[in-house]
Parts: C-alpha cells; sequence; structure tokens
C-alpha cells in the first residue's frame, strides 16, 4: 500500500508540475485515522496532505459534475470501482469529459472500521498495511488480521481489477486477490421470504432512517440539479413531512429513481449512520433488470442505452414481471 | 452418470427381456440405473379419478425415493412411464391431490413433483443421444424391417407426457435408425392395442391387434418393437390373423450393443 | 333435473373435473375411438347423458366396461373435455357401490394363459374392481 | 380559486339503476371550487347540453365536470358544449360512472359510494387544470398501403382514384397475395384472377399509385398526418428499368430446386423465377438462397441469356425514406401450419392436401395444368372427402380458437367444382356446422347438397391412416351415430387461417394494438370498424379477422374512405396535452430523449440563473408540434423536470389523493 501510495503522488505531482492538470481531486487525513476525506489539491506543496490506503473507500467522482465545470483540468484519483459511477455520469451529460484527467489508481479492496473493532481490536492508533495482512498498533498493544476478514461489504463483491474509464494508470504490478462472492446472496434471501416477513423486515430496517441525507448526498447517481424531496412544488416533497412517510417510501423512492442507473456502488450503505442496508434495495433492482433484460452493468460504457430506457421487442411481458415480482 | 430405476413388476416376472437388456446395455452407454428400494407396483393404471388418493401413493412413493437421492428417475415400462408421470404431474399442478397426499405420508418435507420423470427412451435421445449411440453399436442390424409400436400411454396425453408427438412420433424411428435398422412407418403404430380388455373382452383386442399388425405387414415391416409388456403380450398372442415377431426395444438395443 | 339426478351429475362431475358444457358436439371424440362398435353409448353421447344428468342410463352402459383408457378422445379434443375421465366417473359410481364389483380374485385363473403379464391382471382390476 | 360544476347523467337508466344520482349531487356540491351541482336523464341530450352552457353563463363556472360514460364517448361532446358557451375545451373533466361503475356493480350502495369518488377525484384534478390551446401540424398528402393483396390493391385504387398519392408495401416479388393463387370464387364462381388481374393492372399504371414490390416496411416514426417510413427495397438482382419481362431467364435457368411458393410447394421454380404469369411487375427475382451463381459464383446462365442485360447479381438492398399522412395495414393472412394435427396425415400423406393447394391442383396455371390429380402418383382420384374446422375453433391449444369463417363456403365451392366437372367422383364432407350467413350464401351450400350431390356428414374426422395406397378416413357421423371408415383417394383440410406473421412486427412499429391472435384491434368493434386506435393507422381485409374476398373489398374501401378523409384536410389539430420540460430543475441527462418513441425532445445549452448565479446548461427542450403526449418522459425523468400538461403529476397526485381521503 505504501508503494502504491508513493507512486500515485509522484505521478500526480509530475502532473501538476508539467501543467497537464491545473487541480487534483484526491483524500486527505481525516479527523481519525479512519475517515480519510475528499479534498482538492490546487498546487506541488499541498500534496503533503494527500493520503491514500485502506480507508479512502470515498468515491470521488460525484465531485466531479461540479469540478468539471470550473476553468482548468482536473486530475481525478478514481479507483476500479468508481470509474463506473464516472462513466455512468458522462453517459448522463453530468461531467464535462474535456476537463477531467483520470488517474486511474489500483485499490486492494477497502477497510471496514466496524469490522475491524468486531474483531475485538480496540483503541486503535495505527494501521500498517502489508500484502494481504495488517497489523495494528493499539493502546492494547499490536494486533493483527487478514485483509479479506474486514473488507467493505462493497469490495467483497467487488466489480474487479479493472478501470473502465482512465486517462492513464498506475499499478504497483502486484498480484490483487479477487473475492468469490455473490452479491445476490442477500437479495435471494429475501425474495425468499413472504411478503409479510419482507415487509416486516424492510419496516424494522427503514424505521431506523433519522432522514440525515446521508445516502442521497453521497451516491453519485442521485445528483439532480435539485431534488425531488426538495422541490416544495413536486408534491413528493409535501408528501415527505407527513407522517411515517419517511422511513416507509423515502428510500424506496430513491431506490426507483436510481434504478437502471445505480452502478452498485455501496456507497449508501457505507455512510449509514443507522447501519441500514440500502444496498439491498438497488440489488434487488439489478438483479431483476438482469433476468428481465438480460445481464446489465450500469457505467459499463458510456453510450448504451440503459435496460430501463430502451425498448426492445424481445423485452419481457408485463405479465411475466408481475409474476416474477409477485408473491412467491 | 447415475439415475434413480423404477423397474415395475413385470419387468420381474413375465418381461424380464425387457428389464435385463436394458441394464446390460445401460451398462455399456456408461449409465447406471439403480434400483429403488423397496419399490411397489405403480398401480398400472392412472387414477383418473381426482378424488383417488389411495391409488396414487406407490408412485408417490417412488417419485419421493428418487428425490431423497437427487436423481432422475428412470421407468421403462409404458404403462408405469405413464402412471408414474401422470401422478408426478398431479402432485405438481393439482393442489387438492399434492395437500391430500401429503397429509396421508407425512413426509419430512411435502412432495411437490421435483423428480423428473425420464422414460428410457428418453435417456437414450436426451442423455446419451442416439449420435452417440450409434457409435457404440457393434452388431446393427442391417436390413431389418422394423416397425415402431408406440401405443397410447407413451404418447398421450401428450400436454402431460410431453414425450414426442402423439400423432406421428419419431423417437422409436430414430432409436431404429440408431441401432442400424430400417424403421417402417405405418399408421396405426399409435392406435390402442386393447390393453387390459384382453382379459374380459378378448375379441376387441384381437380386432385392434389384427388391424394394427395388418398395418405393419402392409408397409413391408419384418418385426414389431414396444416398451410395454401388455403391448407385447396382445400384439403377440391377440394377432389372429397374421403374425409378426414383437420385441422389447431392449432386446434389439442389447443385440446391437453386443451383450445379448 | 331431481335432486338424486343432480347429485349423481354433480359427484360425476366433480369426480372428473371435467366441464362438459365446453362440448361443441364435433364428435370428433367418437370418430377417434377404436373401441366404439362395442359401445352401446358412444363417447360423444357419453358427454352429452352427463351434461343432461342421465347418469342411470349411462351407469347401465356397456360403454362402461368397453373403454380402454387409451386417451384417443382425450388427445383429439378441440375443446380438452377428456369424456375419459367422464368415463372413468361413471365407472367409479358403479363399482363403489357394495357388490358392483366387475372381476372377482375367483374370475381370474379361468382368464389366464401362460403368457399373460401381471399387468394385464392388475390394470383391469383397477378399471372393473374395487 | 375555480369555480366547478358538476353534471351527474343519469343515462336513462344505465347509471341512475345502480347509481343514487342525487346522493352523488349533493357528496359532491361540498367538495373544494364546486359552486353547482346538478342531475339529469340525458346530459348528451340537447336538453342537457343546454343546462350546461346555462349554468357555465348564470355561476360563472371556470370548469365542468360530467359524471357520465366513458370520456372515449362523450368527451368530445362536452368538450364542444363548453367551448359554446365560452369556455376552453380543457376546463372539462369526464367522470367515468357508466363503463367503470353503474355496468360492472351490482351493490347499489357500492356503485353509489364508487360514483362519489370518481366525481371527487375529477373535481380534485379539474380544481388544477389550465385552459390549454391545441396547435396544428400539416398533413402530408400521401398514404401508404402495406400489403398488396386485394385489400392493398382497393384501398390503394380508391385513394388514388380521390387525387392522392399511394405506395403499396408488398413483400413478396409481385402483388395480388392469397386471392391470386385461388381457381374461382364463391358464391359466384368467378375465375379469381379474371376479376383480379384487371384490378393489379390499374394498379401498377394509376400515376398516383407506386408500388414497392419484394419490399419491406422497416420503420416508422411520426404521428397522424406526417408519418416518416423507411422501407427496404430487397435487391431484386435485376435491373427492373430494362427488364423486358421476355422470360428467357426463367427459362435458361438451371436450378430447379426451390418449392414453388404460389404453387404452395407442390412445383418447383427455378432460382431465378417470375411468380406467375400475371405477376405485377412483370420483372423476375432472383432467390439468392437457391441461385447457382451466388453459392458457386460460377453459372450466370441468365445474364448470357437476357437480351436486355437487365441481370444485375451485385444490386444492393435500397432503403427507401419517405412520409405518409396515413398508413393502411392490409397484410393478410396465410393457414397455420398442421404440425398439431398428424392425426389427419397432412406430413405422411402427400394425397392429404390444404384447401389452398387444392385451390392450385384446380387451377388451370397450376401444378397440374388444372386438372385434379393426386400428388403421390398422378392418378385421378375417385372419392374424396373434406375435413372441415381443422384447426380452426380449436381451445386445446393445438390451433386457433376462432371460427375462420371463409372455410364453409370454399369447401361448398370446392366440393361443387369437383362435381361440376367430375360427376363420378364422390365428394364427401365432415362438417360440425356449416356456416352460410352472407348474400346467397346458404344457397350456395344448399345447390352443393340438391343439385350436385356432394355428400355432408355431420362429424369430425379422428384420424387419418393410409392402407393400400388409399386414405381411411375414420370419422363420426352423428346423425346416424355411427363411425364410418371411408377409402378415399384423397382428403383436403380445411385449414384455420392466421394472421401474417409480419403483422406482429408491424403492430410494434406502428404502435397499433393486436388481440391475442395477432389480428389487428379496431378502435370500436362496431362504430369504428376500420381503423387502429392509433390515429392514422387503418385496417384493411384479413389482418383485421377472417373475411371472405366481398367483406374485403367493402373494408378496404372503407378505410380508403377514411384516409381520404384525412388526406382532404390540410391541417389536423394537434393535442394540447403535451410533454413541457422545467429547464431550472432539468439535469440534462438525457434520458427523456431516449424514451421519446416521437423524438419529440431535443437538448440546447442555455443561460439558466440559479441561486443567484447564471451558468450555462445543458436542457431538454420539447417540439409540440411532435410530442404525442405519451408521457414516457415525465416518468423517467429522475428530478421530476419533465411534465405533462392536462395530466400533470400535481394533477395525478391530486387524483390520488382524493381516491384515498
Amino acid at each position: 500500500m505504501q508503494r502504491i501510495f508513493g507512486l500515485i503522488k509522484d505521478r500526480v505531482g509530475a502532473l501538476l508540475a508539467d501543467g497537464t492538470v491545473d487541480r487534483v481531486i484526491g483524500w486527505e487525513k481525516g479527523e481519525f485515522l479512519y475517515d480519510h476525506t475528499p479534498a482538492i489539491f490546487n498546487a506541488e506543496d499541498d500534496l503533503v496532505d494527500l493520503v491514500y490506503d485502506g480507508f479512502c473507500a470515498s468515491n470521488l467522482s460525484k465531485y466531479l459534475i461540479d469540478e468539471s465545470k470550473k476553468d482548468g483540468k482536473i486530475l481525478a484519483l478514481l479507483k476500479p470501482c468508481d470509474t463506473y459511477n464516472f462513466n455512468q455520469l458522462i453517459k448522463e451529460h453530468r461531467i464535462n469529459r474535456d476537463n477531467v484527467y483520470v488517474l486511474g489508481i489500483e485499490c486492494r479492496g477497502m477497510l471496514d472500521i466496524d469490522k475491524i473493532r468486531a474483531l475485538g481490536i480496540k483503541g486503535i492508533e495505527k494501521v500498517e498495511e502489508q500484502g494481504d495482512e495488517l497489523y495494528i498498533q493499539t493502546i492494547y498493544g499490536d494486533k493483527t488480521c487478514k485483509r479479506n476478514e474486514v473488507l467493505l461489504e462493497k469490495c467483497i463483491n467487488c466489480k474487479g481489477k479493472e478501470h473502465v474509464a482512465y486517462d492513464e494508470l498506475v499499478t504497483s504490478g502486484e498480484d490483487i486477490p479477487q473475492v468469490e462472492s455473490n452479491r445476490f446472496e442477500d437479495v435471494e434471501k429475501l425474495e425468499a421470504m413472504t411478503s409479510d416477513e419482507r415487509f416486516a423486515f424492510w419496516r424494522g430496517e427503514l424505521s431506523k432512517c433519522i432522514r440525515c441525507n446521508a445516502c442521497r448526498n453521497v451516491c453519485p447517481i442521485c445528483s439532480c440539479v435539485e431534488c425531488v424531496f426538495d422541490n416544495k412544488d413536486s408534491v413528493v416533497a409535501s408528501k415527505a413531512n407527513t407522517d411515517e412517510f419517511e422511513e416507509n417510501l423515502f428510500h424506496i423512492i430513491r431506490a426507483f429513481h436510481v434504478a437502471g442507473r445505480c452502478t452498485d456502488c455501496g456507497e449508501c450503505s457505507r455512510v449509514c449512520p443507522q447501519g441500514i442496508p440500502l444496498h439491498l434495495l438497488n440489488r434487488k433492482i439489478i438483479k431483476d433488470i438482469n433476468e428481465f433484460y438480460g445481464e446489465y452493468q450500469a457505467g459499463q460504457d458510456t453510450n448504451s442505452l440503459g435496460p430501463l430506457t430502451d425498448f426492445t421487442k424481445e423485452d419481457v411481458e408485463p405479465s411475466i414481471i408481475t409474476e416474477k415480482g409477485g408473491e412467491k | 452418470m447415475i439415475f434413480s430405476y423404477y423397474p415395475g413388476c413385470t419387468l420381474k416376472t413375465k418381461a424380464k427381456e425387457l428389464d435385463e437388456y436394458a441394464r446390460k446395455s445401460a451398462k455399456v452407454l456408461g449409465i447406471t440405473l439403480e434400483e429403488l428400494p423397496d419399490w411397489q407396483c405403480c398401480g398400472a393404471v392412472y387414477p383418473l379419478a381426482q378424488d383417488e388418493i389411495a391409488t396414487r401413493l406407490s408412485s408417490v412413493r417412488a417419485l419421493v425415493s428418487a428425490k431423497d437421492v437427487d436423481r432422475d428417475l428412470v421407468t421403462l415400462c409404458s404403462a408405469c412411464h405413464h402412471v408414474i408421470k401422470r401422478v408426478n404431474h398431479d402432485m405438481e399442478t393439482n393442489e387438492d391431490i399434492r395437500t391430500k397426499v401429503n397429509n396421508y405420508l407425512e413426509l419430512d418435507e411435502d412432495y411437490r413433483g421435483e423428480t423428473n420423470v425420464v422414460h428410457y427412451l428418453e435417456l437414450l435421445r436426451d442423455v446419451i443421444g442416439f449420435d452417440e449411440l450409434r457409435k457404440k453399436v457393434i452388431n446393427p442390424l442391417k436390413g431389418k424391417k422394423i416397425g415402431a409400436y408406440y401405443g397410447c400411454l407413451l404418447l398421450r396425453p401428450s400436454k402431460t407426457m410431453e414425450f414426442d408427438n402423439p400423432e406421428n412420433p419419431t423417437i422409436m424411428e430414430d432409436f431404429i435408425r440408431a441401432i442400424g435398422g430400417d424403421p417402417v412407418i405405418y399408421p396405426y403404430r399409435n392406435e390402442c392395442c386393447g390393453g387390459y380388455i384382453a382379459l374380459n373382452k378378448k375379441e376387441l383386442t384381437q380386432e385392434r391387434c389384427n388391424s394394427i399388425v395388418a398395418s405393419a405387414i402392409e408397409k413391408d415391416a419384418d418385426m414389431l418393437i414396444t416398451a410395454c409388456p401388455l403391448c407385447m403380450y396382445n400384439l403377440d398372442i391377440n394377432s389372429t390373423e397374421q403374425k409378426l415377431p414383437v420385441y422389447y426395444f431392449t432386446e434389439l438395443l442389447a443385440e446391437a450393443l453386443g451383450v445379448k | 333435473m331431481y335432486t338424486a339426478e343432480r347429485e349423481m351429475t354433480e359427484n360425476v362431475l366433480r369426480i372428473s373435473n371435467v366441464n362438459t358444457r365446453k362440448c361443441m358436439k364435433c364428435g370428433k371424440c367418437s370418430g377417434a375411438c377404436p373401441a366404439f362398435d362395442k359401445m352401446d353409448i358412444h363417447p360423444h353421447q357419453f358427454v352429452s347423458m352427463v351434461e343432461k344428468g342421465d347418469i342411470e342410463g349411462l351407469m347401465n352402459s356397456k360403454t362402461l366396461w368397453s373403454c380402454l383408457s387409451c386417451f384417443a378422445c382425450v388427445e383429439r379434443c378441440p375443446r380438452n373435455v377428456e369424456p375419459a375421465k367422464l368415463i372413468e366417473a361413471v365407472r367409479l359410481s358403479v363399482i363403489r357401490k357394495q357388490g358392483e364389483n366387475r372381476l372377482k380374485a375367483d374370475d381370474i385363473p379361468v382368464l389366464l394363459d401362460d403368457e399373460l403379464p401381471q399387468q394385464a391382471i392388475v390394470s383391469a382390476f383397477r378399471k372393473f374392481s374395487k | 380559486m375555480q369555480k366547478i360544476g358538476v353534471f351527474v347523467c343519469w343515462c336513462g337508466s344505465n347509471i341512475a339503476a345502480t347509481v343514487d344520482v342525487k346522493a352523488v349531487v349533493d357528496a359532491v356540491s361540498h367538495e373544494p371550487g364546486v359552486v353547482y351541482a346538478t342531475d339529469y336523464q340525458y346530459m348528451c341530450s340537447e336538453g342537457g347540453q343546454s343546462q350546461i352552457r346555462q349554468a357555465i353563463k348564470d355561476f360563472g363556472l371556470t370548469g365542468i365536470v360530467v359524471c357520465s360514460c366513458s370520456p372515449r364517448m362523450h368527451e368530445s361532446t362536452f368538450r364542444k358544449t363548453a367551448i359554446s358557451a365560452g369556455l376552453n375545451p380543457y376546463m372539462v373533466e369526464i367522470a367515468n360512472i357508466r363503463e367503470q361503475c353503474s355496468w360492472i356493480h351490482k351493490d347499489r350502495e357500492d356503485a353509489t359510494e364508487k360514483a362519489i369518488i370518481l366525481a371527487r377525484t375529477a373535481v380534485a384534478k379539474l380544481n388544477l387544470n389550465r385552459p390549454l390551446t391545441p396547435g396544428e401540424s400539416p398533413v402530408v398528402k400521401r398514404a401508404l398501403v402495406i400489403g398488396g393483396g386485394i385489400a392493398g390493391i382497393q384501398s390503394a385504387l380508391d385513394i388514388a382514384e380521390a387525387g392522392y398519392e399511394v405506395d403499396i408495401v408488398e413483400k413478396s416479388p409481385t402483388i395480388g397475395g392469397k386471392m391470386a393463387q385461388l381457381d374461382k370464387t364463391f358464391p359466384t364462381l368467378d375465375c379469381a384472377a379474371c376479376i383480379l388481374t384487371p384490378k393489379m393492372v390499374d394498379a401498377a399504371s394509376n400515376e398516383n399509385i407506386n408500388l414497392y414490390t419484394y419490399s419491406e416496411v422497416e420503420d416508422v416514426s411520426g404521428f397522424v398526418g406526417n408519418f416518416t417510413v423507411k422501407i427496404r427495397k430487397k435487391a431484386r438482382s435485376i435491373n427492373a428499368d430494362i427488364c423486358s419481362g421476355c422470360g428467357v431467364c426463367t427459362e435458361k435457368c438451371p436450378s430447379r430446386k426451390a418449392k414453388d411458393e404460389f404453387n404452395m410447394g407442390l412445383s418447383n421454380r427455378g432460382a431465378i423465377y417470375i411468380p406467375f404469369a400475371q405477376a405485377i411487375p412483370n420483372v423476375p427475382v432472383i432467390d439468392r438462397e437457391q441461385c447457382i451463381k451466388f453459392k458457386t459464383g460460377k453459372c450466370g446462365l441468365c445474364e448470357m441469356n437476357c437480351p436486355a442485360g437487365a441481370i444485375d447479381f451485385k444490386q444492393q438492398d435500397e432503403l427507401v425514406e419517405r412520409q405518409y399522412g396515413a398508413i393502411i395495414v392490409a397484410t393478410g393472412f396465410k393457414p397455420i401450419s398442421l404440425e398439431n394435427f398428424d392425426e389427419f396425415s397432412y406430413s405422411q400423406c402427400p394425397d392429404v392436401i390444404t384447401s389452398l393447394e387444392l385451390e392450385r391442383i384446380m387451377n388451370a396455371a397450376g401444378p397440374t395444368k388444372g386438372k385434379l390429380l393426386r400428388p403421390s402418383d398422378n392418378t385421378p382420384p375417385r372419392t374424396m372427402v373434406f375435413v372441415q374446422c381443422v384447426g380452426s375453433r380449436d381451445t386445446s391449444g393445438c390451433g386457433k380458437t376462432y371460427c375462420s369463417k371463409i372455410c364453409c363456403m370454399y369447401t361448398a365451392k370446392h366440393a361443387m367444382l369437383i362435381k361440376e366437372k367430375y360427376p363420378d367422383i364422390d365428394v364427401h364432407v365432415f362438417y360440425i356446422d356449416v356456416r352460410t350467413p352472407g348474400k346467397n350464401f346458404d344457397e350456395f351450400y344448399r345447390r352443393a347438397v340438391e343439385e350436385y350431390g356432394v355428400n355432408y356428414i355431420k362429424g369430425m374426422v379422428g384420424k387419418v391412416a393410409e392402407r393400400n395406397g388409399k386414405l381411411l378416413v375414420q370419422g363420426s357421423d352423428l346423425l346416424a351415430d355411427d363411425q364410418i371408415i371411408i377409402e378415399a383417394d384423397m382428403v383436403v383440410l380445411a385449414t384455420a387461417i392466421e394472421p401474417d406473421e409480419s403483422a406482429r412486427n408491424l403492430a410494434t412499429m406502428l404502435t397499433a394494438s393486436i388481440d391475442t391472435n395477432d389480428f389487428f384491434t379496431e378502435a370500436h368493434p362496431k362504430l369504428r370498424p376500420v381503423e387502429s386506435p392509433t390515429a392514422g393507422v387503418y385496417l384493411s381485409g384479413v389482418c383485421q379477422g377472417p373475411k371472405d374476398i366481398p367483406e374485403t373489398v367493402a373494408q378496404a374501401s372503407a378505410a380508403a374512405a377514411k384516409v381520404i378523409g384525412l388526406l382532404a384536410k390540410d391541417k389536423l389539430r394537434s393535442n394540447p396535452c403535451v410533454a413541457s420540460s422545467n429547464e431550472m430543475l432539468c439535469n440534462g441527462c438525457s434520458t427523456c430523449e431516449n424514451v421519446c418513441p416521437y423524438g419529440a425532445i431535443s437538448y440546447v445549452s442555455k443561460e439558466i440563473r440559479s441561486a443567484g448565479k447564471m451558468e450555462v446548461r445543458r436542457v431538454a427542450e420539447v417540439n409540440e408540434a411532435i410530442c404525442q403526449g405519451c408521457g414516457a418522459c415525465t416518468v423517467v425523468c429522475p428530478s421530476g423536470a419533465m411534465d405533462l400538461k392536462g395530466f400533470t403529476n400535481k394533477q395525478i397526485m391530486a387524483e390520488v389523493d382524493a381516491i384515498c381521503r
């Protein structure tokens, strides 16, 4: 991890120095060692604050909507999974591609601090990453654990180490282990429930919502000029003030708004302070789309029509959807 | 490949060749037929009545024991196949019958028609493939003009049996070609031989069989093959006007494969 | 229809699960039936008589003991009526009554020959006795 | 605040018998905005309409709700009433308390409650209505006819006669369709070719008619008055401009393996061929699948022998794009496949044939030059059996549930023609019912029986089996209560007909609806039988349902009359209920553009002042002349920037709220 960070820093410095780019968006150290924060670096000297390690999960592509409209060229550090959102936003004409220099960076999967703590590792002072091992200094002494035991949910279901968009790649040349997983496993469990059980499950989860809007604000797809929930003329907004609406429907409406566009980046669940598994709503829709219209990955490219905005004669008949979506 | 196997009563007694040659041939073809433990008679006729539960139970027991070992169930006799396949269809689609049968059997887990019922001919066609079978033949039955006799139970009702075109089937003809013979297509190959009526209305069976055999002879058949002991009996014994030798298809299969 | 008649008809319809009203009287069942000549009431009439409620007449018919259960009528009916199921239902209405078995164990030995497969005996027993 | 008047119609007893109309008036009069409510026996009558006009004047109404029948029935009536009282027609809302309420409910209390809900829903929506003004769109004065059979030809001729241009697109190499294959026509027994070919010639020589044969419609966009259609002219491999139609090439072609489609596969044709002598255009076509030159690169005999040098092996498909004001669908039919009916041995015995095959055998230009001979051995038959309803009226899943309508008559025709020409042949017809409603139809059938001695047997055939070169036809004789076996030499199956396979694809292109059998659906089964529900699309012939030639021709002319009525207009009033985009909310994501079936949305860069600063944004713009108001854009727009005038999101939500209250 140290090695790749060094390579990235050198390359970013060089590109700033030779005038290829005017600004850089990356991560700087946050308040705690595990909450690195997106930051803009305007000069080579500022790069002392740049970090890149297992706690740089946040997806920077969303910031490019605004940043790419400003004068000058911005360099964006994008992990493989972030580039899917980058592509999707290009497809939706939200990012000015000409103003962005994508430095595709290698990623070994990001870490989940809660999972580290769950292993009984508390009072963390420093985390050192060496290959697949983590060496953790705590106030109670040194501990170690395996990297793949403490990966974020979104990294367990990693889309792969290939970038789908970049101007230049920085890699260490080391082999990156792939995690075998079935991302639809949890969705299948939900599908196997009766509708009453499912309703109870979601009521339980969604009732935890405090409407902090973190999921919406972090979502690279949920980036409307003005969100329907903020628009008092939209009818939806006024509904949001009535009883129980928030926990019942806010997330479901949001899932429908991003349907066919969600890349399954998992940021919504990662940032939820209440730990609601919001990604399951999106994945259910992704799974249905795959089954009804054939495999589709949003953000794979910048020009295909999404399955929900493309009408073909082979499209599944509504009766089939009703049948499959109905009571199991 | 291992399949559960349901021989049926007659194959253990009067129709031993149907069974014995089927097993020998399967072995050559790389298929293991594992006889179901403690199987009972399928009941011989499919209970057409909705309210007949007891007469469906023995078929369900066979189906459940195949499900328990997670294997497809191979049948050989047309009548057994007809009964077991249709009872399975009931268990899959008829909620009333399913509930009653399950209530009676008190299984650990309800049976809902999960087992796939496969006739030996379907095994040859769909699992082994007639082209593959042809490659394994060492004594091709060259120059033999063979009329396939399907009868009714294999084919009908086609929506449940899903076996072949009910009025113009081809599976046995393809089989005959695969073992090197010349299939003879004659129009009465899917007309009923009279079946169990042989017991109480022999003259009706004789009429049926005479017209079937005459039809095959008119088209130059040297012999007939069948997949059902009762058809075999009727065509053989109850054809009173003209005669043709009648064989189980498995006997010719074993001969072609050199294991007779 | 009298109550007793109606009850018998309903019973036959329930056992068979056949909707006789689907019949369009085309006669294809009777055109296909291989046992037509041995029947006094032919398959298409059988359907009509059930519809009319004349179960009594059907219970006394030769047809019950001539049907081969070959399903030619079922297979070829353009309206999915399934006459064979009606014949079975009426046959059951007869043999389910006490003393109405048409084939008894004692009858069997004289019918046997060396080649006769068990299957024939079991089948006939199932069809003609309870 | 609106001032709303509510008018509850009794529709005689249609509504009033099930709905307590007074209770509806009473309940709705307390709704917000409602200043007047009343009921009347026939709201659509002159008396009812004048009440509405009076109330608009007396109470200064800004909008009206009429609780009556389906808007499809009388919305335009009440809109006209509103206009005559000086009210904008889009300030009229209809609450359908007949079709969706009184007709489907039995319980008066339930129906009344539902009627009240429907009425207050309409009021809730009307409170948010704004006056709308329709725009105008021009009409392209040209029609397209898809299908060149008798239906298409007749429609085209009538439109052309009225002075409008019309194009016929026909997928086969010649116009003429199924009728060209027929021998004689019932009930007059005149020769099909004698009455059809003059029409074909008329169509070809009419200067207003343009034929695209061997061509297919590939794409349709646009809307009534202004369709844009892409037509693929498949490569004939012949330069039609210089071909003289001499036919030398077809004689020289050494390939003879292809089954002749025109003769129903009963004879073979060359790889280069003219379908039949009277084909129009009289230009051959090369079947590239069969042509030795195309398969092996060698041969070219046709090219060497063509006196005009018209053979062009390199010819490519050509794509033509044309504008039309109206489209007539006349895609016709085909007999069903008989694979589910092998009990009749069609696939096993060559002497079991379909009725259309018999037409070819009876035809002087057919494979036997009009002599009735068995296909198996070319001998004349002694006994013939006709089987009716093969695959028709079949609910078992093997055939078609409907009656094919023409079989009874053509079978009587065949029987009579055979008896006329060969009195010694025994002709038997198995029938379930003989259906002959039509002018001189029953007389015709009875003539076959009484004068010609055709033996009609009530019953169906159960099995056809071949024995010693004869066909044993085993069937029921229901009237004699017998099972009979007829030893026949030929069996003719009256095969059910179904829509041509192109119908489904075409319906999708036209956004026209089809039923479960793929027949095109008419806008109203009684009152608009030749129009598709899609504006500007009309139906002609069997594509809409089974029918015989006179009916087809009648429908073809009716469809043509509708088209002429449309083309006679210079402008069409366009629907003002179109989409519009709120540029303040638009993300510029192009999703709406992608789903718009009419291509009505485009994107522009625009300076937008937002949150106090100016910025250039990419925003959607709707072309109101093209938008058809389908609303697809409004549902996909993630930010809610797209809305539909007359059916705004707010209005829909207000309706939902009113229902859920």
